[in-house]
Order: C-alpha cells, then sequence, then structure tokens
C-alpha cells in the first residue's frame, strides 16, 4: 500500500479541503472543489485526479483500487473524476472514470468497472457494480435499482459550493493549497 | 424483556452537566451550534454538522454509531441556506443513519442504515424502518411506518407508541452505563 | 375537475365491488368507470415480511387469516370507508372453489360485519358491460384461461371449458429458455449461465420480462417458429429474430432477454397440446358444445377479458388462429360457422369483470339480489353459486339440462 | 407492527403475550381494555371505523364526504407516475411574447413538476409548465365513461323499473318466473331490448315500456397487426412502463412512459376501534393528523400491569432456574396483584416449564409520572417487603422472583400462568358520580417465553 505522502497532494487554489479529512496517496483536487471532514480518498493503485467544482461531503470514500490481479502493482490505473459532481454522505466510489455533472447520493455505492458519462445520477443507497459504461443522464434510483434516462441533467452546486467556501474556514482547518508551480495534470 | 445494561469505557465519553453522553470519538463540527437539551446520548464515529446550520436535540435521544446529523441545503433563487434542523425528545437513530432532514418530532425510532432525504419532515410519533430511503422533503405523518426505497407507508404504529418510546429511550439511558475505572 | 365528476346522482350507496383474481385483485366502488385500485392478490406478513399469494391456501383458516389482511388493505388503504353495513358485489369466476367463496363470505360478513353481498359471476358481468346478452366470454387470465358461452343471458353450462394457459404459462416459458442458455453480465467481465443463479428469476422479474419485452407474434411468424420448434422443420425457417434486449436484474447484474424468448414465450397459449387444445382452440370447442342455432350468434360476439389478453399482437393473432383453426378439417365439418367478430367492452380487458360489478352493484335492485348478513348468519352457509334463491334455483337446472 | 418488533430489538415486547377475549395471544402493547365489558380486546376482535382521512403530504384533514367526492385523493399533492415519490414544484422562467408589444418577449414565471428521487418531471409527461405553482394540472378522462354512463343509465332505470313492479306485486304471491337471468338483474334487461322490436306493434302498457337500448358497439373484425418496428427496432427500457406503472391509473395503463400522468395524491386514514360486544369506543384519535393525542384510548398497557423478564437466564432440564420478572403499574392508583399457577393444563404449546410464584399479594405503588426524578429508597421502606420475593422496588415498578422448572429436554421455555389485579374503573365512577371508582378484579392469562434450554 502507498504510504501516506503528504506531498503527493496537490490541492489547486480555490479549493476548499477539510484538514480533517484523510487524503492518502498521489491526489490532485481542482479548483473550487470543497472536501468536508471525514471525507477519504485513497490512491491505492495509481494517482486520483479530481476536477473543479465537486462536492465531496462527510464519509465519502472515493478509493482508487488495485484491478484484480494487480494488488501491489503502483501506478497500474489512474482514477479521473471530472468536474461539477457531487458525492453525498458516505458514498463509496471505485470507478476510474466519473464524468461531469454526475450526482452520487448517500451510501451509494459505484463499483470499480463502473464508467460514469456525465449527467448520471447514482441514487441513494444504490449499489452498482455491472461491467458497463452508463449511458449519458441515466438515473439509476430505488430498491432494485431501476434505470431511466433523464432530460436534463443535474444542475451545478456552484451556489451551494460558494457557501461552504466561505462557511466552512469558520469552523474547520483547511489543507493548505499547494504551489502554483505544481499544476494539476 | 428490560433492556440489558449495555457499558461503555468511561474514558470515551463525555457526560455534560445536563446529562448527555457524548463519545469522544464523535465529531461535532460547530459545536457551538449544537444544543443537546440533556439525557441524551451520542456515540462513537457519530457526525454532526453544527457548522453548516443550528442543530437542537432534545431530551433522551440516542443517536447510534456512525449515524450522520446534517442539517439540509435548500437553494433559492440568490444562493443557498442549510435549514437548522431540530429533533425532539426520545428520538432513537439507528447506527450508521444518515438525517438530513429539517425536523424530527418526539418518540420517533429511525432504524439503522436510513437516509433521511434533504428537508424531510418526520412528525412525532412515526417510525422509519432499518434501510429506508427517504427521498428529499418526504413527509412522515404520526403513526406511520415508512420502508423501502424510495419510503412509502408501510405500516401504522399503536397508539401507546409515545409510551413505549419514552420507556426504550429512558431505558436506554439508564442501561448505558460507564464500566472499568467508573466515574 | 373530471376526477371528481363521477356519477352526479348516484344513490350514493358506497357499494364495494370486489374482484380477486389469481394475479391480481381490483376494487373499486359501483357506479364508477374504473377501479380505485387493482393490486396483487398477496399480503405480506408483517412481522416477517414474506409476500403471500391469497390462492395459495393450503387450509382454509390461513385463507381467512389472508383474506382477513387483504381485504383490509382494500378497505382501509384505498377504500377508506368502514365496512360495517356496506354493499358488496364480489366477481367470482365460474372455477372459484366453494371454500374459496365460503370463506369471502364469512370475512365479509363476520368480521366486517357488511350488510350484503352478491356474488356475481366474471362472464356474466362482463357482457354487461356491452349491453349484451349474448357472447362467447372468454377470460384469459393468469392460471387458466376460461370460456363461457352466454346465451340470451343465460350461460350454456355444458358448454364452458378450460385450459391451464394464461399468463402463468408464459413465465414459466420465460423462465425454462432463460435457464436454457440464458447469460448474465456482472462486473466480472465474462457472462455467467442464468442457470447459475436460478434465484434471480423471481416471479417479479419474470413477469416484468413478460410485459416489457414480450409479445404475441404474428400468425405467420408464430407458425414458421412452431414449424421449427415443435415439427422440427429446418432451422433456417426461423424468422428473423427480433433484437434482444439488456435486462438489469438489479444494480450488479444485467440479463440478455434473447430476441427468441421475446417473440416465443407467448407461443404457449397458441401451440397445440397433445390433445389439438389451444387457447383458441379453447373457443372453438366450447362453440362446437353449443346448439347448432346459437353458434352464429355467438361466434359473432366474442368477448376477450383478462389481464394476459392485454399483451401486444394478442387480439390479431387470436382472430388469425380462429380463422386458421375454423378451417381445419376439425372443425370445418360440424362447426357450422366460418366469421368471428369481437366486442369491445368500455374498460381494459383486466378489469371488465369489475366494470361490469360496478355497474350491477349501483342499481336500486341491488339488494333483492343479495345475500343479506342476517340470512347468511341464520343459514351459516352460502347458496350454490348459480342459486341465490334457492327455491327456483331447483326447477332452472332441469331446465338447463333438459 | 413491523417496526413494533424493530422497536423491540431493545425490548423484544413478543416474550411476554396476554390472552386476549378472543383467544389470540399478543403483548399488552397490542391490545386493549374495554372499560365497560372489562375484557381485552385485539385489532382483530374490533370493529374498525374509518376516522378522519388526511393527506400524508400536506397533512390536511378532510372530511369524508369531500374525500369520498374526490375519490380518496388529495387535490394539490401529487405522486411520481414511475417511483411513487411525492412530486415537487419547481419554478423556471421562460421567455412568452410581452403583452405591450407582441414583437418583444419577457420572461415569466413558469411551474413544473418534478420527482426528487427518480427525477421524473411533467415535461417527460410532454406537458405544458403551468403559469400557477399550485396546478392547474388537467385530469385525464376515461374515454369510455360516456359509453359506460349511458349504459348505466339505461340500467339504472330498468332497474327502477322492476323495483316499482316488485312492491307492487308484493302482497301477491308468485313464483319466481323471470328464472335463471333476473337472478343478476340485469341480461334480462339486454333480452328486453331485443325482443322489443317484435313486441312493439302489440299494445303495450306505458309503464312496461321498457327504455331504449343503448345503442350497440358494433363488432371489430380485424385487429391491427403488431407494428413492423417491433421486429426490427431496439427496445429502449426505459421508454416501457412496468406493471405497477400502469396499474397505477387503472382507466389508462399506458405502456410508454411518456403517457405517465402525476397522480393524485393518496390519502391516509387514522381508524377508530369500536368493542363489537358493547359499542363503546375503544380507540379514538383526535381530529387532527398531526396530534399524537387521542379522544379515547384504551391500550391495555395503560391499564393493567405489565409483567416483563428482567435479564435473560440460562435454563437445562429439570433444573431449578430462579427468574426475576417485573411488573409495573400504570394506574394511578396502588394495586395488589395476585400470580396464580394454572392447574392441570399442560398443553406442551405453551407449557414446558413449571414455575413456582409468589404466594404473596404483590402490591404496586401507584403511577406518578414526577416519580422519574425520585432514586426509588422511599418506595422501598414504605412497602415492607420480603426480600425473598420482592428483589426491588422502584416508583411504580416491582421485581419479583419465580422459580422455573423446565421439564422438556429442548427447545422454548415457556410458562403460563394467572395473573388477577385490582383496577379502578374510572368509567363506572363517572356514571355513578361515586367519589371513588368501583374496585373490580380482572384476571388475565399471561403466556412468557423465556428462551431456550441450554443443551
Amino acid at each position: 500500500m502507498a504510504a501516506p505522502n503528504k506531498s503527493s497532494v496537490k490541492i489547486a487554489p480555490g479549493a476548499v479541503v477539510c484538514d480533517e479529512c484523510e487524503l492518502i496517496g498521489d491526489i490532485t483536487i481542482g479548483a473550487r472543489t470543497v472536501i468536508h471532514p471525514k471525507a477519504r480518498i485513497i490512491a491505492e493503485a495509481g494517482p486520483v485526479i479530481i476536477g473543479e467544482f465537486n462536492i465531496i461531503e462527510e464519509l465519502v470514500h472515493i478509493t482508487n483500487r488495485f484491478p484484480d490481479g494487480a494488488e501491489g502493482k503502483k501506478n497500474s490505473q489512474v482514477m479521473v473524476i471530472g468536474n461539477n459532481n457531487v458525492f453525498e454522505v458516505g458514498a463509496q466510489i471505485e470507478s476510474t472514470k466519473v464524468g461531469d455533472h454526475n450526482v452520487i447520493e448517500s451510501k451509494a455505492f459505484v463499483g470499480p468497472q463502473v464508467e460514469l458519462t456525465s449527467g448520471c445520477i447514482i441514487g441513494a443507497a444504490c449499489h452498482v457494480t455491472t461491467g458497463e459504461k452508463l449511458p449519458e443522464n441515466t438515473v439509476i434510483y430505488g430498491a432494485k435499482c431501476h434505470r431511466r434516462i433523464q432530460r436534463e441533467r443535474p444542475p451545478a452546486q456552484n451556489l451551494q459550493i460558494d457557501f461552504l467556501t466561505k462557511i466552512l474556514p469558520n469552523y474547520h482547518y483547511l489543507k493548505k493549497v499547494s504551489k502554483a508551480q505544481s499544476p494539476p495534470k | 424483556m428490560e433492556l440489558q445494561d449495555i457499558y461503555y469505557s468511561s474514558a470515551e465519553y463525555i457526560e455534560t452537566a445536563s446529562g448527555n453522553k457524548v463519545s469522544r470519538q464523535s465529531v461535532l463540527c460547530g459545536s457551538q451550534n449544537i444544543v443537546i437539551n440533556g439525557k441524551s446520548i451520542v456515540m462513537t464515529d457519530c457526525v454532526i454538522r453544527g457548522d453548516l446550520a443550528n442543530v437542537r436535540i432534545g431530551r433522551f435521544c440516542v443517536v447510534s454509531k456512525r449515524a450522520v446529523i446534517r442539517p439540509a441545503f435548500k437553494k433559492f433563487s440568490k444562493g443557498v441556506a442549510f435549514f437548522p434542523l431540530h429533533i425532539g425528545d426520545h428520538v432513537f437513530i439507528g447506527e450508521d443513519s444518515i438525517v438530513n432532514a429539517a425536523q424530527v418530532g418526539s418518540f420517533v425510532h429511525i432504524g439503522k442504515n436510513c437516509v433521511i432525504g434533504r428537508r424531510s419532515v418526520l412528525k412525532d410519533c412515526c417510525a422509519i424502518a432499518d434501510n429506508t430511503v427517504l427521498p428529499p422533503e418526504t413527509v412522515v405523518p404520526p403513526f406511520t411506518i415508512f420502508s423501502g426505497s424510495p419510503g412509502k407507508v408501510n405500516g401504522e404504529l399503536p397508539e401507546c407508541t409515545q409510551d413505549l418510546m419514552t420507556d426504550v429511550t429512558s431505558s436506554f439511558y439508564q442501561h448505558f452505563r460507564p464500566h472499568g475505572k467508573g466515574k | 375537475m373530471s376526477l371528481f365528476e363521477g356519477l352526479g346522482y348516484s344513490n350514493d350507496k358506497n357499494v364495494y365491488i370486489i374482484d380477486i383474481g389469481s394475479a391480481y385483485t381490483k376494487c373499486g366502488l359501483a357506479g364508477e368507470t374504473g377501479p380505485r385500485c387493482i393490486i396483487p392478490s398477496t399480503v405480506t406478513n408483517s412481522r416477517t415480511g414474506k409476500v403471500t399469494k391469497i390462492w395459495d391456501y393450503r387450509s382454509t383458516a390461513e385463507l381467512h387469516e389472508n383474506l382477513k389482511e387483504l381485504l383490509s388493505v382494500l378497505i382501509f388503504r384505498y377504500l377508506l370507508m368502514s365496512p360495517k353495513d356496506k354493499r358488496v358485489v364480489v366477481v367470482e369466476s365460474l372455477l372459484c372453489p366453494t371454500d374459496f367463496r365460503e370463506c369471502v363470505a364469512r370475512v365479509l360478513f363476520r368480521h366486517f360485519e357488511v350488510g350484503c353481498v352478491l356474488f356475481a359471476p366474471g362472464h356474466v358481468l362482463s357482457l354487461l358491460t356491452l349491453g349484451s346478452a349474448c357472447g362467447m366470454v372468454m377470460d384469459v387470465g393468469y392460471n387458466e384461461t376460461l370460456v363461457v358461452p352466454v346465451y340470451e343471458g343465460i350461460p350454456i353450462m355444458l358448454a364452458w371449458q378450460s385450459i391451464p394457459l394464461g399468463g402463468k404459462a408464459i413465465h414459466s416459458r420465460i423462465k425454462d429458455q432463460l435457464l436454457d442458455g440464458g447469460v448474465v453480465k456482472t462486473s466480472q467481465h465474462q457472462d455467467i449461465p442464468v442457470a447459475s443463479v436460478p434465484d434471480s428469476l423471481t416471479e417479479d422479474i419474470l413477469e416484468d420480462i413478460k410485459v416489457r419485452c414480450c409479445f404475441v407474434t404474428e400468425f405467420s411468424r408464430g407458425q414458421a417458429i412452431q414449424d421449427v420448434v415443435l415439427r422440427g422443420a429446418d432451422a433456417s425457417k426461423m424468422p428473423t429474430p427480433t433484437p434482444a434486449i439488456d435486462y438489469p436484474l438489479d444494480g450488479s447484474r444485467i440479463v440478455t432477454v434473447s430476441g427468441k424468448i421475446r417473440e416465443q414465450s407467448c407461443e404457449a397459449l397458441f401451440e397445440l397440446d397433445d390433445d389439438e387444445r389451444s387457447v383458441a382452440a379453447l373457443l372453438l370447442d366450447s362453440l362446437m358444445q353449443c346448439p347448432i342455432d346459437t353458434r352464429r350468434e355467438l361466434s359473432e360476439n366474442i368477448v376477450v377479458v383478462g389481464g394476459t389478453a392485454m399483451l401486444p399482437g394478442f387480439f390479431h393473432r387470436l382472430k388469425k388462429e380462429l380463422d386458421t383453426l375454423a378451417a381445419m378439417p376439425r372443425y370445418k365439418q360440424t362447426l357450422g360457422v366460418k366469421t368471428f367478430k369481437f366486442l369491445k367492452p368500455p374498460a381494459k380487458e383486466n378489469y371488465t369483470a369489475w366494470l361490469g360489478g360496478a355497474m350491477v352493484g349501483a342499481l336500486e335492485t341491488l339488494p333483492s339480489k343479495s345475500l343479506s348478513r342476517d340470512a347468511y348468519l341464520q343459514r351459516g352457509r352460502l347458496p350454490d353459486w348459480c342459486s341465490l334463491d334457492q327455491e327456483t334455483w331447483i326447477d332452472d337446472r332441469t331446465v338447463q339440462r333438459r | 407492527m413491523t417496526s413494533l418488533t424493530k422497536m423491540a430489538t431493545f425490548m423484544d415486547v413478543n416474550l411476554v403475550r396476554y390472552l386476549c377475549t378472543c383467544g389470540k395471544r399478543l403483548p399488552p402493547c397490542r391490545l386493549y381494555l374495554c372499560r365497560h365489558c372489562l375484557k381485552l380486546r385485539c385489532a382483530d376482535c374490533v370493529q374498525h371505523e374509518v376516522d378522519s382521512p388526511y393527506c400524508p403530504n400536506c397533512l390536511e384533514n378532510m372530511p369524508a364526504s369531500e374525500a369520498k367526492l374526490k375519490k380518496n385523493r388529495c387535490s394539490n399533492c401529487f405522486d411520481c407516475p414511475i417511483c411513487g415519490h411525492t412530486l415537487m414544484t419547481r419554478a423556471t422562467s421562460q421567455m412568452v411574447p410581452s403583452s405591450e408589444d407582441p414583437s418583444k418577449s419577457t420572461p415569466k414565471k413558469m411551474y413544473y413538476m418534478a420527482c426528487s428521487f427518480c427525477r421524473w418531471t411533467t415535461r417527460d409527461g410532454g406537458l405544458a409548465d403551468q403559469s400557477t405553482s399550485n396546478g392547474g394540472w388537467k385530469d385525464e378522462e376515461n374515454p369510455e365513461a360516456k359509453r359506460i354512463n349511458t349504459l348505466l343509465e339505461s340500467y339504472r332505470s330498468i332497474a327502477q323499473r322492476e323495483k316499482a313492479e316488485k312492491e307492487r306485486k308484493k302482497y301477491v304471491k308468485r313464483r319466481s318466473h323471470a328464472g335463471f337471468q333476473d337472478r343478476y338483474g340485469l341480461t334480462s334487461v339486454a333480452m328486453k331490448w331485443k325482443i322489443q322490436p317484435a313486441m312493439s306493434n302489440l299494445s303495450v302498457k306505458e309503464t312496461e315500456k321498457v327504455p331504449p337500448a343503448p345503442e350497440l358497439v358494433s363488432p371489430v373484425e380485424d385487429f391491427d397487426p403488431l407494428p413492423s418496428e417491433i421486429f426490427s427496432d431496439i427496445v429502449q427500457l426505459d421508454k416501457v412502463t412496468y406493471l405497477s406503472h400502469r396499474l397505477n391509473a387503472p382507466e389508462f395503463q399506458p405502456p410508454a412512459t411518456k403517457d405517465l400522468r402525476p397522480v393524485h395524491k393518496h390519502l391516509l386514514v387514522r381508524r377508530s376501534l369500536r368493542c363489537r360486544e358493547c359499542d363503546h369506543n375503544l380507540s379514538k384519535p383526535d381530529f387532527n393528523p398531526l396530534s399524537i393525542k387521542f379522544k379515547i384510548q384504551l391500550i391495555a398497557l395503560n391499564h393493567i400491569p405489565e409483567i416483563r423478564i428482567m435479564a435473560p437466564a440460562t435454563f437445562s432440564v429439570n433444573k431449578e432456574t430462579v427468574v426475576t420478572f417485573t411488573l409495573s403499574n400504570p394506574s394511578v392508583y396502588s394495586t395488589v396483584v395476585k400470580l396464580l399457577p394454572i392447574e392441570g393444563d399442560t398443553d406442551l404449546d405453551y407449557m414446558t416449564a413449571k414455575v413456582d410464584l409468589p404466594k404473596s399479594d404483590l402490591v404496586l405503588a401507584l403511577h406518578d409520572d414526577t416519580a422519574v426524578y425520585d432514586d426509588g429508597t422511599k418506595a422501598q421502606q414504605e412497602f415492607k417487603d420480603d426480600p425473598r420475593v420482592v428483589v426491588f422496588r422502584r416508583a411504580n415498578k416491582l421485581g419479583f422472583a419465580a422459580k422455573v422448572t423446565p421439564f422438556c429436554k429442548e427447545g422454548e421455555v415457556k410458562v403460563s400462568f394467572m395473573m388477577k389485579h385490582e383496577f379502578r374503573n374510572t368509567a363506572a365512577a363517572i356514571q355513578s358520580e361515586d367519589k371513588e371508582p368501583k374496585l373490580e378484579w380482572l384476571e388475565h392469562r399471561i403466556f412468557i417465553n423465556l428462551g431456550r434450554i441450554q443443551l
């Protein structure tokens, strides 16, 4: 397992990352992304690159897990999360490809074989582990993981990000923003 | 059967003047905005987000392990606001449940592993079965049981729910005892 | 406002109309144009969460408890009217076993204390929705298909026919085909056979596959398929299969519903069995039992009810099957009719009989036709299905059987 | 009941059951005590009545007559036709031609409804946005309604005529001449319609005239074949409704998701319960659906002493184990309780162990809401209890010891005995205007499951 290496976490200016969250491994966090306390991001099998304007709430686990048969091989895969995604309390994400404007609701689980394109919603407590690329604007909801395609993608949460950016520093220590010379890849 | 004693390590819990027992392993964000009225228990690894908005919890409430109490936001035409979250008396919140409600009445039982969606309103004397997902803004009327995903009415509670919940939560408090070196 | 319109001066008696089908229960109030609810004929054990089908009962005691539960759901979740002294119309099938109707009566009269109950046979009620007194009523239900000819308002009792083909037969056909070579995609990239996870094919899933994926294929394609599958014709004769559907079972498994399953499952209804019987043949067999002078009128007044008949393509196929079968030697000589015409009731097939009940229930004459609680408590049991009036029953039967 | 057992993961209420008058065994929180018959009743042996319908979303109370008129649905709240969750109204702004200058357009606030669970919106159903926030959503009409009602009208007038005829003939003894078809009433009607033209030349009395037959539907000879696309096009499952979606709208049952419409929210009711024997209410909820108070509420738990097992114990065959039970008094009067063994009944179904009960009377202190704050020492002194029988005493509760000896080798240890206790009938007191409520002795049979035998 990759030893926690503080220097490998890159936080872009404008991002708000509470100190009480756990970031392990090579992690890049884009501008204006908000990470609540008690969130956990583990770059085990390779780097985790998180884009801009994402919200990652408490008890969210984002894990770049070793694929089957590749245990221990470092940098075997890169996990890329796009922009404007929302990860609600207690969501678990192991998908290595997450596009933009997705919402992963509370207690949802997205397995490593799933690819989220854009505008998808994984409903609360839905466990999705099928090996497939979900079409854009897919909504998975309910006890039986029913599916439908929504007309419009979920709206961006810029207003919430503004609010959290303002309020979280009043209550929490933040992780330091990385120096400007290490721009996210 | 009468409740049996549940022991906790006295080192782990802080008992406040009003009789609240709060685990040191819980995360109370913005604790100045959190009011717990007394004789309530907040267990290990709970998260209460007082930083987002005020949270008020009544008397004889039990917040079980890993539960999350989190005020919900609402989007307005300009900006967002987090709504204060009020929880009544004699409320039991099961393990791993996430409570995003706007209001939880008194004598409410929330099962294990539930998701109570944003701005839901749980009235007095209602129950949420284990593993229920209440979508945002669900209203749960008194004496109903909600279950499933999305949570829907699935049964009725007996007329004596108030007495039963009072009994359960106050006995729970009574039997929640420190072991080890004592107080 | 249309929702609240209802019938202006309905006699305001709030009569319950209940049709407890093998798969679904239809329930509502007299005088309305559709049932208030159609729910599965099941009860859920409040303690264990176990779902039990009403009709799968091992003892009348069990049935009694389950009926109490089901009716209590209907009354207190949907109808929202206190049952005491209410009037009830129970739609029943010709094939309804005595212990079942006895149990329904006992629950209604003793537990819910309703005022009076009319047990009315579904086939007569279905015809009522058409204002017609003649017709071949074909009920394609869940467990079986039942044909009852009704002439001049009188069911021709010697001619009724039934065959255990219905929704259930289609379900098991889907299941068999899935177990035989169906594949499930999981998170691991390889596919696994459905047969390794047979439990995933619940009744609900099978029903949903039937409703959302399957259809009753065209006559010519159906014949070609039957030629290949049943009569050993060359596989190249098979029509081009319809596209398969990726059907997600849950969040982790996707089963492939092949074009073959989609198209061939409903063939279960139309394939002639060893006795040369199918759903379509059943209708002709029944017609053959009818007096020859009634057949023409009956064959031009066919009424098809029952949820299974709602499958896409069902009517078109049935008509073609009838035309073809009637031209076959077996029927050609003796049947005496060549044309088949259908009457379309003003209701969906799955609640046609219910609608007839809602009409009967809205009439002032209802109490005089029903069994009152007092009469029931006095007798302690129900009169037989076709004799609500014991005195006349004897004469009628002699007339019937001539 | 589900949640009761859930709630009871802490306090397994089903271990101690009381025998209801109807023969069912239930925990006292599921039993009622009829104050007039002084008998235990349960939900199964009382008459349920619909009390007050209300909308579970807006929690608005609706008089029963109005609820009936609205087909038990709320006019303002809607459910999602896909997942059944309550729909929320959302505002958007649309550009509409300005009223002053049609060539220009101005923003206008428009509303639509959306589901926050499965994200269905009224736009998915092809419904145009509304200009008011509180609905204006058109309800669909059953296309067959007219046909059905016309037919029903004809049936009605015939039935009326038939009824009148019957009234007339009431005193004339007659044999049923209509025979079979008359039984269901209506098939004969259709026959009359058929016969009428033939008889029209004959002079028929005015009253005998049959109302005109409704237009009969013309029979269908040919049905549309399946659309040819079904054999070639790939099906998009999300465009096809589930059966449950269809059955939600029985009169429409749309097969395509695009035809789904918002569903008016179904009302819930609170029930009142009535004793079948004396017709008195056992439970009557408050009119306000938000209230947790009751006008009448006679749950047994609040009226008769409750027995509980103090702690789990281990048992082995023919070995005596001392078990502590608690007994608590819900009454505002102190209550004497006698526990009596059951002689001669050895049904292994509910008795697999012998129980030695305290022979002396147990006196329970009165229930006092402020007693929660007492430490209990006072009570102990007041009652001079035999420490071998009364293990502890706290407020209105005491613990007593009983010796249990299982006589079965395996399975559950079950005991059964009678509990006789004082009961002050406050209901009777009001009637007789006595100062002191009348004292009665009530007897209940108790069934206790103590757990499995140690093997």
